[in-house]
């Protein structure tokens, strides 16, 4: 759903200068960049650092990057990065192997002494070396590690120059000290207020499908976080700024009638679902769950709350990920069925308020509103809604933002959380979410061995045709059992002003501001 | 009890109060669930292995008891050192001074207009020669009250900033940058003072005093700006020396519409991530500030009432 | 009455607005003059619309007063549609102004010296560098000891009497030709009184000033007065010059006024029977002191005083203000307590300090000096006079009823009263409503605080007649407080004279009037309005 | 010192002496009682159908007050929003008022360690500011609709304890105070029948205005998202989510923000003219 943005980019030969304005939604946090950050940390990562491998967005392929080639051994344990020639970090040490070496082991390992945690993505143990004369980086894993390519294509695998590594954690969270490759670098930062990126100069090692293979056309991006929507959206409109992130859907379509260019990108990863919880009634009831996942009006909360920048789920990846399967079949709304279904499984009463009942307890589910999502609160009465056509109970309660992590994984009477974020690699994703030893969100507590074997299949495939394969029965699996509810593809939505061209994002949905540029003027 | 032992007790007292406040707040936060450690910890989409969790615990104190850790911690205050924030890793006196400077340029001025515009209200409210005017005038205060304040910085955004282009909404210009947020703010705060003022210039306006200076043969602008003014708006001044506290509340949302980071927005974030030195820091420093002007107040009454005597 | 008067009112009337109501007229066609160099004196009871008068006079009616008819010619020019604009031309500069109540008629916060530069700075009296000179000036000229340094005094460092000599300062500041004295010592001591209204007097005599002065008190308007109104409700009752009129007072209001001033009538109560000294006594104070503060801002209220009250008696307390009255009241009532001596009420002995709550309430009742404060705003008169039932605990409601309904009998006030608030009866009204709750627990001595200070003679006559009539009725002792020496000639069978907090002597009225042996009781009875002019007609 | 300060009710009141705004406020209250005590005969929509075919239509003649963003009609929403912003409101100041009052009047009428130890709790709670605390008391009771109002009720304790101790301490040395004593009085019911009656109206006046504050504070703490849970409607949530739409929607926020601005009003008016004339 790009074809705006190839538009803009077809209207001229890119200008050279500028400064580029963009709000954000929220205000960055952290510059510990192997810990993930927040979606707006990620934005300024993504710009600040490269990475050995990229992944094209609109093909979905591995290219090099920094990585000029690489080799994967068959048992799928051993891999070879050659190091491009040339690179270099922004105080001008080189990006070598050695450098890279180093940057993968904290990538594996955190640094304990420092109190930093380690990218998650990646394995637990892995043997790296490096060999400067070839320029030869090699990660020998115990065990094949399937998600390996895609989460050096993550945000958080940025590489760092050597500096970066002897800072404390404090120091190390400070964005002035994060010092990268990437095609920026930080010019100032007033925390909380404006972020000051200025383009790098030489920068000649962008991915190879870049159409920009040189510096970045802009002279300098003000990254400036406003976190009041009417105030954003009323900022672009008066011209004060060029880009922003995040706008209500209802307000979509306006900036598009009015010449504004809207840039979305579904990202890679989990689809936007609800696993119900095996411990908690109803959802140990099959049939039950089976009626939940087809009483979803998927089109129908695309056409009220969203856009055509949206779309309904059909599986529990996204499309465009790898290894995706379209299960839209399996989950398509049905409410005769789903109410066939329940009627079956004893629901066929009704109490005074119109819920369904079985031996006198109402069909009644819990959830917390996810605090990560901004239009959570609409998207959960809606379900709410259509639930209750159906006779089924949604009580939704709220907690705040810094004990919503907590608060519902202690509450043993909640049916479901949110789950489901754009995640460079989905075995991992898959694994991380719904494995009994990671979050298990199924709180099936290992009662599944069947389930915790297809995610370790897909984490330890040996190479991507195993990891497809194991994807596509992971997805099956969890759908035919109606173990988790997919709702929609979450969708980045960028607003652009008329005279910016050029503007991509990356395959998870971030910001690329190398290829951007503004009409002179 | 002479100026200075007032000046000494009401010190003492102070310092009570500002360590009160710290340990409420403290075991507050300390009982409540959630700390953005602990959740980095415990998060679902990512529990740390052990190996992680522990040196992490270790640095933050986590393994102390409460005592411990508050022994640690208000030692830790008393030496100045107000610790690194668990969210962004900022030192706490660094963030501070950053949300000082701009919230209290942002309250002075918020301050100044809500006096001017409280003035203005109560004035116009008490003295207009047009009585349906006074009447409109007269119910601006809960108007003013029960309006949300970024209803009120918005439509003065979308005027000034949008519509007019004279301040940018985003880029910080200078003082003119303040006016808009300081405006809003004093909108919030303008009410009971304007209130207080209505009451105790009515009161005023009734005194024989009043009927004395008029047979002097005084211009009714110097009775009603000289002396009725300055006997009606004592109560109001007490008043507006505790409304240093809802300004602080008030800048949490007006900082936010004006992307201001202050004291304000700092705080909410704090608060919402739990980022307990920074919670901390702003406890001591707020409740020591309040208790300041408080006692300054105290201390200016006798100047501006001789009838007040210290102590 | 056409004349060249600076003062010629003519017919005049005056209204208020009430609410949406509408107007309400107070003065009904009232007519005056007051000429160069004279007073002109109008007198009426609370209420008459003196003060209403004076201020449609000096152009300072309040926002919702209106004149309604009629004329008012201020130096020969018709002032009666003047504009705010135009009074101020008037203000200061040709009328003087002296409100009634000096202590809240200047404001807290501006040092009286600025007051007084005031009026002389906004008419441009003096240049601008010879105001300060002249203000000190006028302070010495109203006889303010210490001008220089009092200029730079805030009013509450004043005393009542200094205040009021500044407000005449600042009255005459700007050389008025008409001075408006609306009562200007009501709120004053008898001795501090004459002071000042010979300040006045001479000030009048100085400039040539055509006063205008209002007070209740015929005796006081006898001997100051050149001409003479007599106002009851809004109407003229009686003019003319002062003399003819109280002479041969032509209507029968004025004679009614003029009986019931005490200083009129000494011998009214001449026939009670008063108990011989060697009746048991019911309240004695020996030798008690109280000292306020402490250092050198203490103050001897009492000093060393001693007091013995028979039963059946009257016994009067009399001083200036701040002589140690009240607090002597308060040490007999057990409210204030005591640093030596010994106070037995009832033979009951007190103990030096007072408990909250008091147990004894039927032995002693204060009837308080300002009633209306003494009363919670919010109870309305039945509940006032049935409180301390209640808080003696007396459960039954018929019982209580019919107490308080008797006591109300007793004291005469109207059923139709019972369920109004303090605020809204009269003054008279409300003294009797005090005195009735505090005879409902039937106590034996009654100590009254000057009660009947804030009320006119008419209606003064009438509280010492009930008071004097419940005492015959009910074997009642009274510690009768009071500056008006008149009406203590007239009821007191023993008395004590207080200066600075000792007692200067005492012994039975009628001796210590006819022979005071302190010089401070000779000063306190010179000061006695009309005795002058009593002396006169004796001689 | 007299009684000069203490307001005072007049006696009875008649009909004729009613003002138009008096009346407008009156009616305004009226409808707020229908709202609360019979919401469907002001509307005939259920406040949580969504509608489709109606997502974010402005004011109408189908929908006067406009929809939101799941096509519910504002109208209806507001309507039976009355009743937990009236609940929520009310917690809040009774909490603060009812604290406040009891604390404040103590703290007087006892002085010595009384005093100082509330007086000391009063400056602590006042020095806090008001916003974190009641977050705080929020994030410790859990959330919903009746923690925030405690919240609030919480966070104004302080101000209503200051305002009551220093009506109290007027009133305390005012003579009738004392003269009720001299009739027998004791402490405890010299404070229950005098003091408190007359330090209250004080108080009062300043009740009405924190009905208002109240709603919005309420509103305050669901903008940062410690409010009630949806779907059901109440006037501060409106407000705070009609936000979000405010550029292509408006209505959604100066409606239900319209609804606590002529309610406070209406109420302070009310209650004023109760004070007034009627007690
Ligand atoms: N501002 C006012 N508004 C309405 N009515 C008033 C006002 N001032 C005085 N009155 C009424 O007008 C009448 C005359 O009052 P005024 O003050 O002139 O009497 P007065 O003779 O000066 O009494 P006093 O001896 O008590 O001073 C009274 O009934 C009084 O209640
Ligand atoms: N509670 C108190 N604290 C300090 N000083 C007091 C107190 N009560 C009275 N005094 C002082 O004691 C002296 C006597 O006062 P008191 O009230 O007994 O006088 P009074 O004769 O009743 O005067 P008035 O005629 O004005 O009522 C005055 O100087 C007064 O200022
Ligand atoms: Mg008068
Ligand atoms: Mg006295
Ligand atoms: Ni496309």
């Amino acid at each position: 759903a790009d074809d705006d943005t190839e538009d803009a980019a077809a209207s001229g030969e890119p200008v050279r200068g500028g400064e580029l304005v963009y709000l954000d939604a929220e205000i960055p946090i952290s510059a510990l960049i192997q810990e993930q950050g927040t979606w707006q940390d990620r934005a300024l990562f993504w710009n600040l650092t490269d990475r050995l491998v990229y992944r094209n967005a609109e093909t979905g392929e591995f290219e090099p990057w920094i990585a000029q080639s690489w080799e994967v051994s068959d048992d799928g344990l051993r891999y070879d990065f050659v190091i491009r020639d040339g690179v270099s970090y922004s105080d001008g040490t080189p990006v070598d192997a050695q450098s890279v070496a180093r940057n993968l082991t904290r990538q594996v390992y955190g640094d304990e002494a420092k109190g930093l945690a380690k990218n998650y993505a990646f394995p637990d143990d892995a043997q790296i070396t490096a060999d400067p004369a070839t320029r030869t980086v090699t990660v020998v894993l115990t065990q094949p590690w399937a998600p390996l390519l895609g989460a050096l294509t993550g945000w958080a695998a940025g590489l760092v120059a050597d500096s970066v590594f002897e800072l404390t954690r404090e120091e190390q969270s400070d964005y002035t000290n994060l010092v990268g490759s990437g095609p920026f670098t930080v010019q100032s930062v007033e925390y909380g207020k404006s972020y000051v990126l200025t383009r790098r100069d030489g920068y000649a090692w962008a991915p190879e499908s870049s159409p920009n293979q040189g510096e970045a056309y802009l002279d300098t991006v003000a990254i400036t976080p406003v976190q009041e929507d009417s105030v954003r959206l009323g900022t672009l409109r008066s011209g004060q700024a060029h880009l922003l992130r995040y706008v209500q859907p209802s307000e979509e379509r306006a900036l598009a009638d009015d010449g504004y260019t809207i840039v979305a990108r579904s990202g890679v990863g989990l689809a936007n679902q609800w696993p119900l919880r095996q411990n908690v009634w109803p959802g140990d009831d099959p049939d039950v769950r089976k009626a939940l996942q087809l009483a979803v009006d998927r089109e129908q909360i695309i056409e009220d709350l969203y856009t055509e920048n949206w779309s309904a789920a059909t599986s529990v990846l996204a499309p465009g990920t790898a290894g995706y399967t379209d299960l839209s079949a399996e989950i398509g709304y049905d409410p005769e069925r789903a109410a066939t279904l329940l009627d079956e499984a004893g629901f066929a009463e009704r109490d005074a308020d119109g819920y369904r009942v079985r031996d006198g307890r109402r069909l009644s589910l819990k959830t917390y509103v996810d605090v990560f999502d901004n239009t959570a609160k609409a998207l959960f009465q809606h379900i709410q809604a259509q639930f209750k056509d159906l006779g089924v109970e949604v009580v939704i309660d709220e907690t705040d933002y810094s004990s919503y992590g907590q608060t519902v994984n202690a509450d043993p009477a909640v049916n479901f959380t949110r789950t489901g974020w754009p995640h460079p690699d989905p075995a991992h994703g898959l694994w991380n979410v719904y494995s009994s030893g990671r979050a298990d969100s199924l709180k099936l507590e290992g009662a599944d061995p069947q389930l915790d074997a297809l995610l370790d299949a897909g984490l330890h495939a040996p190479g991507a045709d195993a990891e497809s394969a194991a994807l596509a029965e992971t997805q099956r699996y969890l759908l035919e059992n109606a173990l988790t509810i997919p709702i929609l593809n979450d969708t980045q939505v960028y607003a652009g002003a008329p005279d910016l061209h050029g503007f991509t994002l990356s395959d998870g949905g971030l910001p690329e501001y190398q290829r951007a540029w503004l009409d002179a003027g | 009890m002479s100026r200075r032992a007032f000046v000494v007790r009401r010190s003492a007292q102070a310092l009570l109060v500002v360590w009160l406040s710290y340990t409420l707040v403290f075991a507050v936060l300390f009982v409540l669930p959630g700390n953005p450690i602990r959740d980095k910890i415990t998060n679902p989409l990512n529990p740390l292995p052990e190996s992680v969790v522990r040196p992490l615990i270790e640095y933050y104190d986590l393994d102390l008891t409460l005592l411990e850790q508050y022994v640690v911690t208000l030692g830790r205050t008393l030496t100045g050192d107000l610790g690194y924030s668990l969210v962004n890793g900022i030192p706490v006196t660094e963030l501070l001074a950053q949300g000082l400077s701009e919230t209290v340029a942002l309250a002075t001025l918020a301050l100044l207009f809500s006096v001017v515009l409280a003035l203005g209200i109560a004035l116009t409210a008490v003295f207009f020669p047009v009585a349906a005017v006074r009447s409109v005038v007269r119910a601006l205060p809960a108007v003013f009250l029960s309006t949300p304040s970024f209803l009120v910085g918005f439509v003065l955004l979308v005027v000034f900033s949008f519509q007019l282009g004279w301040v940018s909404s985003i880029r910080d210009q200078g003082l003119v940058s303040y006016v808009l947020p300081a405006l809003t703010l004093a909108i919030a705060v303008t009410a009971p003072i304007a209130q207080v003022l209505i009451q105790g210039l009515s009161r005023a306006r009734g005194e024989p005093f009043v009927t004395v200076l008029k047979a002097k043969g005084v211009p009714p602008a110097t009775i009603a700006g000289r002396h009725v003014l300055k006997n009606g708006s004592i109560p109001a001044l007490t008043l507006a020396a505790l409304t240093v506290g809802d300004l602080l509340a008030g800048a949490t949302i007006v900082e936010t519409i004006f992307n201001r980071t202050g004291i304000g927005l700092i705080t909410e974030q704090a608060v919402r991530e739990q980022d307990t030195p920074v919670v901390m820091a702003i406890v001591v420093l707020v409740s020591a500030l309040f208790v300041a002007i408080n006692l300054v107040t105290d201390l200016v009454y006798p100047v501006i009432d001789p009838r007040i005597t210290v102590g | 009455m056409t004349t060249d008067a600076p003062i010629v009112v003519e017919d005049l009337r005056i209204g208020y607005f009430h609410g949406r109501g509408g107007v309400a007229d107070v003065v009904h066609g009232v007519s005056l003059e007051v000429r160069r160099g004279e007073t002109t004196s109008l007198v009426g009871q609370s209420g008459s619309g003196k003060s209403t008068i004076a201020h449609a006079i000096g152009g300072l009616l309040p926002a919702n007063g209106a004149v309604t008819g009629g004329r008012i010619q201020v130096l020969g020019r018709d002032a009666t549609g003047f504009t705010p604009r135009q009074w101020r031309g008037l203000y200061g500069s040709s009328v003087g102004f002296v409100p009634q109540d000096p202590l809240s008629s200047l404001d807290p916060l501006v040092r009286v010296g600025d007051q007084i530069a005031q009026s002389l700075r906004v008419h441009r009296t003096v240049p601008r560098a010879a105001v300060r000179g002249r203000v000190v000036e006028l302070l010495d000229r109203v006889g303010i000891q210490n001008p220089a340094e009092r200029a730079r005094s805030y009013p509450h460092q004043l005393s009542g009497g200094q205040l009021q000599r500044v407000l005449i300062a600042i009255a005459v500041a700007a050389r008025p030709s008409i001075l408006i004295a609306d009562e200007p010592t009501s709120a004053l001591d008898v001795t501090v009184q004459k002071t000042i209204l010979d300040l006045i007097g001479e000030l009048q005599h100085d400039l040539g000033l055509a006063v205008l002065f209002i007070t209740h008190d015929l005796a006081l308007a006898r001997e100051r007065a050149d001409r003479l109104v007599v106002l009851d409700q809004g109407l003229v009752k009686d003019h003319g010059p002062a003399r003819e009129v109280l002479e041969n007072p032509r209507d029968p209001y004025t004679v009614t006024l003029l009986s019931h001033a005490p200083a009129e009538d000494p011998d009214r109560y001449v026939d009670r029977v008063a108990p011989g000294p060697a009746a048991p006594a019911v309240l004695e104070i020996d030798g008690v002191s109280k000292v306020f503060g402490r250092g050198p801002a203490a103050v001897r209220a009492v000093d060393d005083v001693s007091l013995r009250l028979t039963r059946g008696s009257i016994h009067a307390v009399v001083g200036e203000s701040g002589s140690g009255k009240t607090t002597l009241a308060r040490i007999a009532a057990g409210l204030t307590g005591f640093d030596a001596g010994r106070v037995t009420v009832a033979g009951r002995e007190l103990g030096p300090l007072p408990d909250v709550a008091n147990h004894h309430a039927a032995d002693l009742q204060l009837v308080y000096q300002n009633p209306l404060a003494a009363m919670d705003p919010r109870y309305d008169v039945g509940r006032i006079v049935e409180e301390p039932l209640r808080l003696a605990g007396i459960r039954d409601r018929a019982e209580r009823r019919r107490r308080v309904r008797d006591i109300l009998d007793r004291v005469a006030l109207p059923a139709a009263v019972l369920r109004r608030r303090p605020r809204e009866v009269s003054g008279g009204q409300r003294q009797r409503v005090a005195i009735a709750r505090a005879l409902v627990l039937a106590p034996k001595i009654l100590v009254l605080d000057e009660p009947t200070s804030a009320l006119d003679v008419t209606v003064q006559a009438q509280i010492i007649d009930l008071l004097v009539g419940l005492q015959h009725e009910q074997e009642l002792s009274y510690v009768f407080i009071s500056h008006d020496l008149s009406l203590v000639r007239q009821v007191a069978d023993t008395i004590t004279v207080l200066e600075n907090g000792a007692a200067v002597e005492h012994g039975p009225t009628r001796g210590v009037f006819a022979a005071p042996a302190h010089p401070y009781t000779r000063r306190l009875l010179d000061a006695i309005p009309g005795r002058v002019e009593q002396r006169e007609v004796a001689a | 010192m007299t009684a000069a300060g203490i307001a005072v009710p007049a006696t009875g009141f008649r009909l004729r002496e009613v003002s138009v705004t008096e009346w407008l406020a009156l009616a305004v209250v009226t409808l707020l009682v229908v709202a609360v005590v019979a919401p469907g005969l002001l509307t005939a929509y259920d406040p949580l159908a969504p509608d489709p075919a109606a997502i974010l239509q402005g004011p109408s003649a189908a929908h006067p007050f406009g929809t939101d963003y799941l096509g519910r009609d504002l109208l209806s929403r507001v309507v039976h929003g009355t009743v937990r912003t009236m609940v929520g409101s009310a917690v809040a100041v009774v909490i603060g008022l009812g604290l406040g009052t009891v604390l404040g009047l103590l703290a007087a009428y006892f002085g010595g360690v009384v005093d100082a130890v509330i007086s000391r709790v009063v400056d602590v709670l006042l020095s806090i500011p008001g916003l974190l605390l009641s977050m705080v008391v929020v994030v410790a009771l859990g959330f919903g609709a009746l923690n925030a109002a405690i919240a609030v009720g919480v966070s104004s304790v302080a101000v209503f304890t200051r305002l009551m101790r220093s009506e109290t301490l007027t009133v305390t040395g005012l003579p009738f105070v004392e003269a009720s004593h001299h009739l027998g009085g004791s402490r405890r019911q010299v404070l229950i029948r005098h003091v408190f009656p007359n330090s209250y109206s004080a108080v009062l006046s300043l009740t009405a205005l924190q009905f208002g504050l109240a709603i919005l504070w309420i509103s305050s703490l669901s903008f940062l998202g410690y409010g009630a849970p949806p779907p059901q409607p109440e006037w501060g949530l409106l407000v705070a989510e009609g936000r979000e739409y405010v550029v292509s929607s408006p209505w959604l926020v100066v409606i239900p923000g319209l609804a606590i601005t002529v309610s406070v009003l209406s109420i302070s008016r009310v209650s004023q003219f109760v004070k007034e004339r009627v007690l």
